[in-house]
């Protein structure tokens, strides 16, 4: 369900860009701390998986060495802030051999000019 | 004029990101514009440090930084919950956390990530400096 | 319009490749530190298909790195003064890394 | 004989063709932490040339990441015990990263 | 039985790296094995904080060296010209430094980058653990 | 000049491969580092320049950004140091279109099947 007339307009909500995958690093979290932060602060937020982030949506995720918590757990508060427009790259799900069926939540997924063009839409955008 | 925000994630002393953040800055403010917040986010906390003592071949970062705000009135705020983790603290949260020492002095602030959003909304721009 | 940094070298494939996919047209791209390195005459990275103007280098880390006369031609060389002034030109940013 | 450890993603292109190049017959690949997702099934990374036996992923960092399942088949699941077992096996052990 | 020197390139708390060290030591240890040396070098020296305070309901990693010293006399060395530059002093180098605070204590020692090479010469094993 | 003899042969020396390029981070920098101590302490030492660690050989490299020193000074000290073994990755120039000409230092060109024999015949080797 990509919705093309949202892509188009210009836009006052942060796009963070998620491009780490879960685990390995705490960028993924930290990004994900920004966004609800910013919800909190009553701004609206949307997020794009792009690259290795969309393997923060991969089904089965557990908690990993020593504890670790990974990031599920932070997905699944999303809604609860209100951060509902999740968009995920077409080309990041197909070279990981992945589809949309594989991910644990709703997602919106954009083909390359779409992403240039959720890009441009927005007013401000964070990479992490 | 324009108002600056950076957002610095680099280490310093291990990439380049910490040192690009600072001669972008006195960049900005040689072109007559204002840095007026550095927001220091994941292991770029570590610009905060008031321990580090670099050879003195070497740029100290950490007083660069705080020239910067010598000159400029630049906020210099650190994510406390990035810094805790890493083993920045002030005097306040030093005690709070009983620990006998503390490794962050102003002009350098512990603050939360709502500063950033902050920061975000009230400036011109924002730059950010990842490893 | 929107002014990307990038940091890293063309080995970071996957950079890139999500950068292109990110680019509009009237957009600007600029190499600094690492990132330099793709604008080695002959190299790896995706950037050919982006238009001639719309590509720069810092001048700065290039010359540190030996890579003055080595450049893609199609590149321009922007200075730290020039680096300040896309971003008075673009008001947002998006540093890839 | 060496021990490989991985710990990025195939996203990382240079650092997969920079193992592959110094592979040696007998040696083994272990996967851990990000570089777990080199043995999706379906993946970039060029480890497809390696024979089968000399590539294994820790378990525990592909739970984690709800990876198993997922897997090329010709992997190798290794644990923590494993992991230590493999360091026993092979005197040397390069970490790439 | 083996002996194994562990090399930690990874900052605390910023990639897994630092938890990979750790949990390989507690294995290495499980098989009957002696971690001997863990040599923390680059953004890997922020493990010897003793200033870190990570939330209650995360490892802290300072906390699990120093249970591994206690319960298998590992060393723990941490480089002094990568420490020095990124804020990890103890009592000798701060006052050495003029600076008030310090942020290693033992078991965490500094030392120079020969005790890697003497550990990479004496141990049966050395495993680096990368950022 | 390869030296396939030497390759084929086990050896004692350590060998530290570079695969970062300089100024951008510090690992090429503390990788030298520790290449010259460990042969100030008497132990034989051999570099590899793999995939970016090439660039670190780059001519006419210059101090960096706010001073920052760069490691073309470093490598001038290898030879007083006798580290003298210094072997590129033939792949690595290839794909950056350099040539033993545009380097600093002569240097040994490998071929990727010398480049798995370097890596067997060393008995250590460290990756920064």
């Amino acid at each position: 369900m990509t919705d093309s007339h949202h892509l188009a307009t210009c836009n006052d909500a942060l796009l963070i860009v998620l491009r780490h995958p879960p685990h390995g690093s705490s960028w993924l979290r930290e990004g994900i701390d920004v966004a609800l932060v910013t919800a909190a602060f009553g701004r609206e937020v949307e997020l794009l998986f792009q690259g290795d982030g969309v393997f923060a949506l991969l089904e089965n995720q557990t908690t990993g060495a020593l504890g670790q918590k990974g990031t599920h757990p932070q997905l699944m508060m999303l809604e609860m802030y209100d951060i509902e427009r999740l968009w995920v790259s077409r080309t990041a799900l197909t070279e990981r051999g992945l589809t949309t069926d594989d991910l644990m939540l709703p997602v919106s997924v954009l083909d390359s000019d779409e992403i240039a063009a959720l890009h441009a839409a927005h007013a401000s955008s964070l990479i992490f | 004029m324009l108002s600056y925000a950076l957002l610095v994630h680099a280490a310093p002393y291990s990439t380049q990101g910490s040192l690009s953040a600072l001669r972008f800055a006195e960049a900005v403010v040689a072109r007559g514009h204002a840095v007026k917040t550095v927001f220091f986010y994941r292991d770029g906390v570590h610009n905060a440090s008031t321990l580090m003592a670099p050879p003195q071949d070497e740029v100290h970062l950490g007083e660069r930084w705080r020239r910067l705000h010598a000159t400029s009135q630049t906020e210099l705020l650190v994510c406390v919950a990035a810094g805790l983790r890493r083993g920045l603290v002030n005097q306040a949260e030093a005690k709070r956390h009983d620990l006998a020492m503390h490794s962050v002095e102003p002009p350098f602030e512990l603050t939360g990530l709502g500063q950033l959003v902050d920061a975000m909304l009230t400036h011109d721009r924002l730059i950010t400096f990842a490893p | 319009m929107t002014l990307h940094l990038i940091n890293r070298t063309p080995d970071n494939r996957g950079l890139f490749d999500d950068v292109v996919e990110a680019i509009s047209e009237g957009d600007y791209l600029l190499l600094i530190e690492d990132g330099c390195y793709a604008g080695l005459a002959q190299t790896r990275a995706p950037l050919g298909s982006l238009p001639r103007g719309s590509v720069g280098v810092l001048k700065e880390d290039a010359e540190s790195r030996g890579l003055l006369g080595r450049l893609d031609e199609r590149l321009e060389l922007v200075d730290m003064d020039g680096f300040v002034t896309l971003t008075e030109r673009f008001p947002k940013s998006l540093s890839w890394f």
